[in-house]
């Protein structure tokens, strides 16, 4: 049985990408006791399936490291992974949440030696490379996981694989046995960093993303640009292998547009920007990248990214929305549609074209509470006045890295306000 | 007593010896197959397809349209109206749609509608055959009363424009819609998954006017078909039909080229496979023959 | 207009915008587009326009009257509807370019002797005069618009087609003397001319001869 | 102290046992790190083994603790001591994970085992428990230096959280530019109409709470102190100057607008009826005050077409204006224009752009406006000439690719950039200061030996460089919120501020506790420094990369712990060493170095010293073994706070000790730094680019000491260059010094 000590002047931060992860440092660090609820097996979020961040062209996983580190070395914060609010009652200043967590079939003992990977056969499709690659069932899930611990899939419950898995195991820490388990925690204030989801591409039916292999998007590309992506870094397109030097971006891949989402998710233009230097990076002066969009986004200080990416002769700006995509023998991609800025007619061969995919809410679809009120593309846009529920990241607005983690550090603040009132009510 | 009945608005090319004259037989022997009761309604008129904008008004096609729905509440109460004409369908689905939309334009629309001593109260349905073949009867019940399969008769399927967009069939996307792949599978037939110019224009009524242009891609669409080795093309609206089929020579007149690809309508492959004969699947009215559906409808199958 | 004074001073100016917005069906939309020209790529016959959709809407903002007008571009929809359903504000582009075009015309400024034009005319005159199409006529009047002789080659050149539609009773040289029609033809009419004048009511012009009109 | 009780575990569990003779290890560290206690465990990670050392600790008295097991990285949770002194020596991932399991790999693992044991106990010896800092700042109060949305928003939320503040305001009233809109972007559903901006209700607030003291038409005078500590002076105009006791600070300075005066070619300063955003907010509030609509400025007369005319000024390439996109002007051009659209439909409303900027929500906003009838243009501007009562604005139509006038603009809006308040940009050297014709005028007036102040990144901004971490300013307590650390709107400079607030209220908590903030959160230790052996050579006070050191009369320097860091970039400076922390220091690291067994020239088993980032660095070595990506035997990682802290004497003790190379690898630097201490990389490589002399006098090979930029994702390309340089020094041979020390 999981354990978690909460109170009423327990802070509850429902996901822990890196908007949940930086509410529950912040508060923790301002000495707050703070529960930390993720239903993947690991922290770290979206950011940690990303290669490189704009406009520094750094790591996310560096930041990953500093966060981690402060997790680990703070008492006050007590994580719960494969775990899910599945329903919360009470008031601000007293909340109660239902959390069911799901089995890991790996309990605490785990050392992460990896002899229960080395035992296994069985593969399964990777979710962490969206599922461009297969791991074996019994899975680190990143090697930045936390917890450091391994997962068994759950279709390796009642196979013999399984029996293997836990025949590998010196320290016991392979339990078949283990149930579905749900804990009520106690909480003044929950904080929702349920983060987002791509929107589904293959709606945007025009550019073929169900049709043709080498139509891909923004996120799968990230994972084929790292090294350990399913293609070890290397920018091979999906349907031959072929190296994807001639790539073309495409904007507003479901953003702005009323037949799918209406608002504009922000950080298109600048991964995109960011994208087109991965194929530099990947293939030198060889490499050609060529955005089409309708506005560049680039706002404030990201304007000199835009400016130093206009300057690098491999990239190419076409002001068009594309009408759509082909595939051609060669299995080239061929996009269709008209350069706005005078009139020039293109149907324009790609290696692999990126779809600049959208960005909607998790929440989308889902039931949130009563108290929550989200507007019409189902962010949380503020909570009932006298609520104890903050929205913060990627759940309240389409935000880059840095604006999610400042609205999660606002959130932080938000949520102690109501454990400081309830303490000094209690006091 | 048919397990169906529809109010039919057949369309003007439909007509007895109008172009798509052999559609109107098809579909009435593959309905009567099917046990479907297609009652025209009484004094239907042209619906102004899409074409008639310059001459007319907006509010005129309204009424042209509403006079058709008028008649049909009259006489045919309760009945849906099924269209075989993707223009009349589509004309009626947006007439619907602006009139509900625009009491305003609703009142005009009566006003006028009032000197043929006729109204037009909203809740009329229009719908296109294919609809009703997929969706009220669906492809299982299709598939019952093949007798003779289309065996080894490669069909291109064409939706092309006006059954696709703006409306289209429901649960079928506007670039790559299945209902006719679904329709030439079930009745035996092979359809061709990855048809290029599925959904491509044939220049509509703007052959007339604009035939060069049109002849380009009416050009590529069967060529596209030729590439994917089809025998035949088929598709649901009588305009792409009577353009591809007709210009073939005139294509191969102008660019030596040697195009023969037969046009047909799905209703024709469905009468053939359910036992049509010749005449019954309208497959006497062509200008290139489909030879392999004419060779399996006089072909002679046992009773089963 | 005419003078070029005023006419500079209307560029960029909402005028003919509000004209647009006031005249032409579904005019209304014109201000909402976005400029990304997905409509561009995704019309037929594209290739062929001088002015794009997303094009002739800036024009239209900025005030290009004549060059909108007389323009030949909207009179090569196709009415596809695929700039229709893939505009990302929902603009209903089709019906757009058909009310501009069918404006251009009832101000006389649509070019002369555009085929397209001068083939909806006939269209409508012919299915209007009995309620229904009579295609054979309507074709040969398609043929003969530019006269006599060209006429004949027309015929001429398409007498293949029209020997095989008729072997395949899908063309009847009936149809010359006697059309199908609707029986209440004259309600039909009626019904037509009324609308006319309401439209006209509605948006302020002059109600034009018609064939039933009369 | 106490006298010091070591104990030493050596883990066998996760195929250490099979890998490796612990047995011997435990002999080793009994005979030659001189552990009083050494105890092998099969599962030490195991609730029992957590025992065997609770037991020990509490049983025993042991107070030094050294764990062979896994990377210090891992099962950090199951071995937290607090009460004692802890080091971890790298038995899993840095030895048998890093190594292959063959029979000829088997000597040379062992080896590299017994080495991390051996260094393991020799830094233990040297450690300390850090204790954390006596006596600094208890004040838990939050001064806010300006008035404007940022600054009110903070006081109010501090205050919520049950703080007390200052604000302080240089102008007379409080509300900033904020209070000038006439009506502020829509904030919710269905984002279509400008909305009252608040506001009056949030300056009614703050000057009605009791927490909250406001001081207007006030300055900073100076700021001395650290975080917990700080002394600000405020002199106020017209009145006595006064004195406040603060724990953080938060400046919300704001922005002023571009001078449009330096537009001519948009007619800026031309013509009175061109002007910019802000004054037609005045114009718009003036006129709805009055039941008017705008009129003309020139001569009052009616306003029919209005142009406004984006990024003037600004994303601009030639460096003659600002180079940034100050992101809210698309919005509050929008804004404006319906403010016309909606007082009169029929006045004509160009919006002209380049790229239209409305994140989010922002395009239903954008759909509002060309639903009332505000026209977009795309199209870049060649001039504005005032040709009367009219303006004449000549633009290139980029869609219709042409170029084109609009005759007679009765008004043309400029949508000028925000300049960032940020006062004295402290990198830019005094005698180049002197030559500015502007002089700026410092807002914090710090004492700080480095500068007036907080350090600027781009643009003037004052924002913070790190991705992950927007408020990790250079000036540890002093967090600045709002437009003067980034362009920003209203919606985001009120979210900007309550983070800020959370930060400066956690710098308070931690300052009073003696802990440090990011990234070392909760670090205990602290600089100490042995004043009697200083030569006030100023090196530390230069480089702390924190500005946490000032200097005395006599340049001794005068540490503020609550303002460091804890990076050791002082500790790296110090030429005589006489800077340490409790459980990191000069000694802690050479007793590592002098451990290590360094076999003879003769052996063919060279050493080699890495000297490894603990942030990137040595994670990826890490990853690299739990990906068994094998590398050299002949390595010696020790993890190091920041290369900042790399002292030149461990180089030198290292080289006389035998080793025969060394390797630094740290974090990028240059302008997008990774460094997670801001500067820790950069200086280092400075130092190390002095060594090359040393090496000289030493008669040694260049190559013998050589640095990396590492990222954390290298776990592939670590090994690499670590076998890379073992090749190398194959190459070049053994180190002539071996056997001397």
């Amino acid at each position: 049985m999981t354990d978690v000590v909460a109170t009423n002047q327990t802070i509850l931060v429902v996901g822990g990408g890196i908007s949940g992860m930086t509410a529950a440092i912040e508060a923790a660090e301002c000495g707050k006791q703070v529960v930390l609820v993720e239903k993947s097996p690991t922290l770290g979020g979206r950011t940690a399936l990303l290669y490189r961040y704009f406009p520094k062209l750094c790591h996310p996983t560096c930041g990953l490291e500093i966060n981690l580190r402060r997790i680990k070395s703070s008492r006050n914060i007590r994580v719960l992974t494969l775990a899910e609010v599945s329903a919360i009652s009470g008031k601000r200043g007293d909340y109660s949440a239902t959390i069911k967590i799901a089995p890991r079939y790996v309990n605490e003992h785990c050392t992460a030696c990896g002899a229960c990977a080395d035992a296994v056969a069985a593969e399964v499709p990777n979710p962490f490379n969206y599922g461009l690659s297969k791991m074996k069932a019994a899975y680190l899930p990143h090697v930045m996981a936390y917890p450091q611990r391994y997962v068994l899939d759950a279709s390796l419950i009642g196979t013999p694989e399984a029996d293997k898995a836990k025949a590998s195991c010196k320290y016991g820490a392979i339990d078949l046995a283990m149930q579905p388990e749900t804990i009520e925690v106690r909480a003044g204030a929950v904080i929702w960093a349920t983060g987002w989801q791509p929107y589904d591409a293959a709606k945007i039916q025009p550019y073929g993303y169900d049709r043709f292999a080498n139509v891909i998007t923004s996120l799968e590309f990230e994972r084929l640009a790292d090294p350990h992506g399913p293609t070890g870094g290397k920018i091979l397109r999906p349907s031959d292998g072929k190296e994807a030097k001639n790539v073309a971006f495409i904007q507003c891949a479901g953003s702005r547009d009323e037949n799918h989402l209406r608002h504009c998710s922000r950080i298109c233009c600048m991964a995109s920007l960011k994208q087109t230097q991965y194929v530099k990076e990947a293939w030198g002066a060889g490499a050609k990248s060529t955005v089409y969009y309708i506005d560049i986004r680039a706002i404030d200080r990201f304007e000199d990214f835009y400016q130093k990416v206009q300057n690098d002769p491999t990239v190419s700006f076409l002001k068009s929305k594309v009408a759509k995509v082909t595939q051609d023998k060669s299995g080239d991609v061929v996009l269709h549609g008209v350069d706005t800025e005078g009139y020039h007619r293109y149907a324009n061969a790609h290696d692999m074209a990126v779809l600049a995919i959208g960005m909607q809410p998790s929440v989308a679809g889902v039931d949130i509470p009563a108290e929550i009120i989200a507007d019409s593309s189902g962010f949380i846009e503020s909570s009932a006045a006298e609520s104890g529920f903050f929205g913060a990241g990627c759940a309240t607005n389409a935000l880059d890295v840095n604006r999610a983690v400042q609205s999660s550090t606002a959130a932080a603040l938000r949520a102690i306000q109501v454990i400081n009132q309830v303490a000094r009510a209690e006091a | 007593m048919a397990k169906r009945e529809y109010a039919f608005y057949p369309g003007c090319s439909s007509q007895l010896r109008g172009s798509a004259a052999n559609y109107l037989v098809s579909v009435e022997s593959m309905c009567e197959k099917l046990d479907v009761k297609m009652t025209q309604i009484p004094d239907w008129n042209c619906c102004g397809a899409s074409i008639s904008y310059a001459g007319s008004s907006e509010l005129a096609r309204h009424v042209l349209s509403a006079r058709n729905f008028a008649l049909s509440d009259k006489h045919l109460p309760g009945q849906d109206i099924v269209a075989t004409c993707a223009a009349c369908w589509l004309g009626g689905r947006e007439t619907i749609e602006k009139l509900d939309a625009s009491s305003q334009l609703m009142a005009d629309t009566n006003e006028a509608l009032k000197e043929a001593g006729l109204e037009y109260k909203s809740g009329t349905a229009i719908r296109h055959m294919v609809e009703v073949l997929v969706e009220d009867l669906g492809y299982e019940e299709l598939g019952k009363p093949v007798v003779k399969p289309l065996d080894g008769v490669k069909v291109a399927g064409y939706v092309g424009c006006q059954t696709n967009r703006p409306f289209g069939i429901a649960g079928e996307s506007f670039e790559n819609p299945m209902y006719l792949d679904k329709l030439i599978d079930t009745v035996g037939g092979e359809s061709i998954a990855k048809y290029e110019e599925k959904v491509s224009c044939c220049g509509g009524s703007l052959a007339f006017c604009e035939q060069e242009k049109a002849e380009k891609q009416i050009k590529n669409i069967v060529e596209s078909a030729y590439d994917h080795g089809a025998d035949v093309i088929c598709t649901p609206c009588p305009l792409c039909q009577a353009n591809v089929e007709v210009y073939q020579s005139e294509i191969n007149r102008k660019q030596g080229t040697k195009l023969n690809m037969p046009v047909v309508y799905y209703s024709q492959l469905l009468s053939v496979a359910y036992g049509g004969t010749l005449k019954e699947a309208g497959l006497d009215g062509h200008i290139i023959q489909p030879k392999k559906l004419q060779e399996i409808a006089v072909k002679v199958v046992g009773r089963r | 207009m005419g003078d070029l004074n005023t006419q500079m001073l209307d560029k960029y100016r909402n005028n003919f915008l509000h004209e647009v917005e006031e005249k032409v069906d579904d005019g209304h939309w014109v201000k909402m587009c976005m400029q990304c020209g997905v409509c561009a790529g995704s019309c037929t016959f594209g290739p062929d326009w001088e002015h794009t959709p997303q094009k002739i809407f800036m024009m239209i903002r900025a005030g290009k009257r004549e060059e909108v007008l007389s323009s030949h571009s909207m009179w090569l929809c196709t009415s596809c509807y695929n700039c229709m359903v893939r505009c990302p504000r929902e603009l209903p582009i089709t019906h757009i370019m058909h009310g501009l075009a069918s404006y251009a015309h009832r101000l006389g400024l649509a070019p002369k002797n555009q085929p397209t034009r001068d083939f909806s005319l006939i269209f409508w005159d012919n299915c209007t005069k009995t309620g229904r199409v009579n295609e054979l006529r309507m074709t040969i009047s398609v043929y003969f618009r530019e006269g006599i002789v060209s006429g004949i080659k027309k015929m001429w050149t398409l007498r293949n087609v029209g020997r095989g539609l008729f072997f395949a009773k899908r063309l009847n040289p009936l149809e010359l003397f006697v059309s199908h029609g609707c029986k209440d033809k004259d309600g039909l009419r009626r019904a037509l001319k009324k609308a006319d004048e309401i439209e006209a009511r509605r948006r302020g012009y002059a109600v034009q001869p018609r064939g039933y009109s009369s | 102290m106490a006298d010091m009780k070591t104990a030493a575990y050596i883990c066998k569990g996760c195929g250490i046992g099979e890998r490796v003779d612990t047995a011997q290890m435990a002999k080793i560290a009994t005979k030659e790190g001189k552990m009083h206690l050494v105890r092998e465990h099969d599962f030490l990670c195991s609730a029992a083994g957590v025992q065997v050392i609770r037991d020990d600790i509490e049983r025993e008295g042991a107070t030094h603790v050294l764990i062979a097991a896994c990377s210090r990285r891992a099962k950090t949770e199951a071995f937290y001591f607090p009460s004692i002194a802890l080091s971890r020596a790298n038995i899993r991932e840095g030895v048998i994970w890093a190594r292959p399991d063959t029979e000829e790999a088997r000597e040379t693992t062992q080896e590299m085992a017994d080495d991390y044991l051996r260094m393991g106990c020799g830094e233990l010896k040297k450690m300390k428990l850090a204790g954390g800092v006596q006596d600094t700042g208890h004040a838990k109060r939050l001064l806010v230096v300006g008035g404007g949305v940022s600054g009110l928003t903070a006081a109010a939320e501090a205050s919520k959280t049950g703080y007390q503040v200052v604000l302080v305001e240089k102008a007379a009233a409080l509300g900033g530019w904020a209070a000038k809109l006439h009506r502020r972007m829509p904030l919710r559903e269905p984002y279509a109409e400008p909305q009252d901006t608040g506001m009056a209700e949030l300056i009614k607030a703050v000057t009605g709470d009791a927490n909250i003291k406001v001081i207007t038409n006030a300055v900073i005078a100076r700021t001395d102190g650290a975080p917990g500590r700080f002394k600000v002076d405020i002199s106020v105009e017209s009145g006595p100057s006064l004195t406040e006791e603060v724990g953080a600070i938060i400046q919300a300075t704001g922005f002023s607008t571009y001078d449009i005066a330096k537009l001519p070619e948009l007619g800026g300063g031309k013509s009175p009826n061109v002007i910019d955003q802000a004054e037609l907010e005045r114009l718009a509030k003036q006129a709805a005050g009055k039941g008017q609509a705008i009129v003309r400025p020139s001569d009052g007369g009616e306003v029919k077409t209005v142009v406004f005319v984006q990024c003037a000024g600004q994303r601009d390439s030639t460096g003659k204006h600002l180079a940034y996109c100050s992101g809210f002007c698309c919005g509050a051009s929008i804004k404006q224009a319906m403010y016309f659209k909606d007082a009169n439909p029929a006045v004509d409303t160009v919006v002209i752009y380049d790229d239209l900027r409305v994140p989010g929500n922002g395009e239903d906003f954008y759909r509002s406006a060309q639903n009332k009838g505000v026209t977009f243009t795309k199209g870049r501007i060649a001039s504005v000439e005032a040709k009367g009562d009219a303006c004449e604005v000549k633009f290139r139509d980029l869609i219709l690719d042409e170029d084109a006038t609009i005759a007679a603009a009765d008004l043309v809006v400029l949508a000028t950039g925000q300049v960032p308040n940020s006062g004295v940009n402290i990198d830019i050297p005094a005698e180049e200061a002197a030559k500015m014709e502007v002089k700026p005028v410092s807002i914090l007036n710090l004492s700080y030996r480095q500068g007036k102040d907080m350090p600027q990144l781009a643009h003037g901004f004052t924002d913070s460089h790190f991705i992950c971490f927007p408020y990790e300013t250079r000036r540890t307590g002093i967090y600045s919120a709002g437009p003067v650390r980034r362009p920003m709107d209203m919606v985001q400079a009120t979210e900007d501020a309550t983070g800020a607030t959370l930060k400066a209220i956690q710098a308070m908590e931690n300052a009073e506790l003696g802990r440090a903030a990011h990234p070392r959160s909760g670090d205990l230790s602290y600089p100490i420094v042995q004043l009697d052996g200083c030569t006030q050579c100023k090196r530390c006070t230069v480089e702390c990369p924190f500005g946490a050191i000032d200097e005395d009369e006599k340049t001794y320097p005068v540490f503020n712990e609550s303002r460091c860091r804890r990076c050791g970039t002082c500790m790296g400076a110090c030429p005589v060493r006489v800077i340490s922390f409790e459980n990191y220091s000069c000694d802690t690291v050479g007793a590592q170095i002098k451990a290590v067994d360094v076999p003879d020239e003769f052996s063919e088993k060279p050493r080699i010293l890495v000297l490894a980032c603990e942030n990137d660095a040595y994670p990826a070595i890490d990853m690299a073994g739990m990906q068994r990506n094998c590398y050299s035997a002949f390595v010696r990682v020790i993890p190091v706070r920041c290369l900042g802290s790399v002292n030149t004497i461990w180089i030198t003790d290292a080289l006389s000790a035998g080793f025969d190379g060394i390797m630094m690898l740290g974090c990028k630097h240059g302008d997008d730094y990774q460094c997670h201490f801001v500067k820790g990389s950069e200086l280092a490589s400075v130092r190390m680019s002095k060594i090359d002399d040393t090496l000289k006098q030493l008669a040694l090979e260049t190559e013998r000491v050589i640095s990396h930029d590492v990222a954390i994702t290298d776990m592939a390309r670590v090994p690499q260059l670590i076998n890379d340089y073992a090749a190398k020094i194959n190459e070049i041979g053994m180190s002539p010094l071996k056997g001397f020390a």
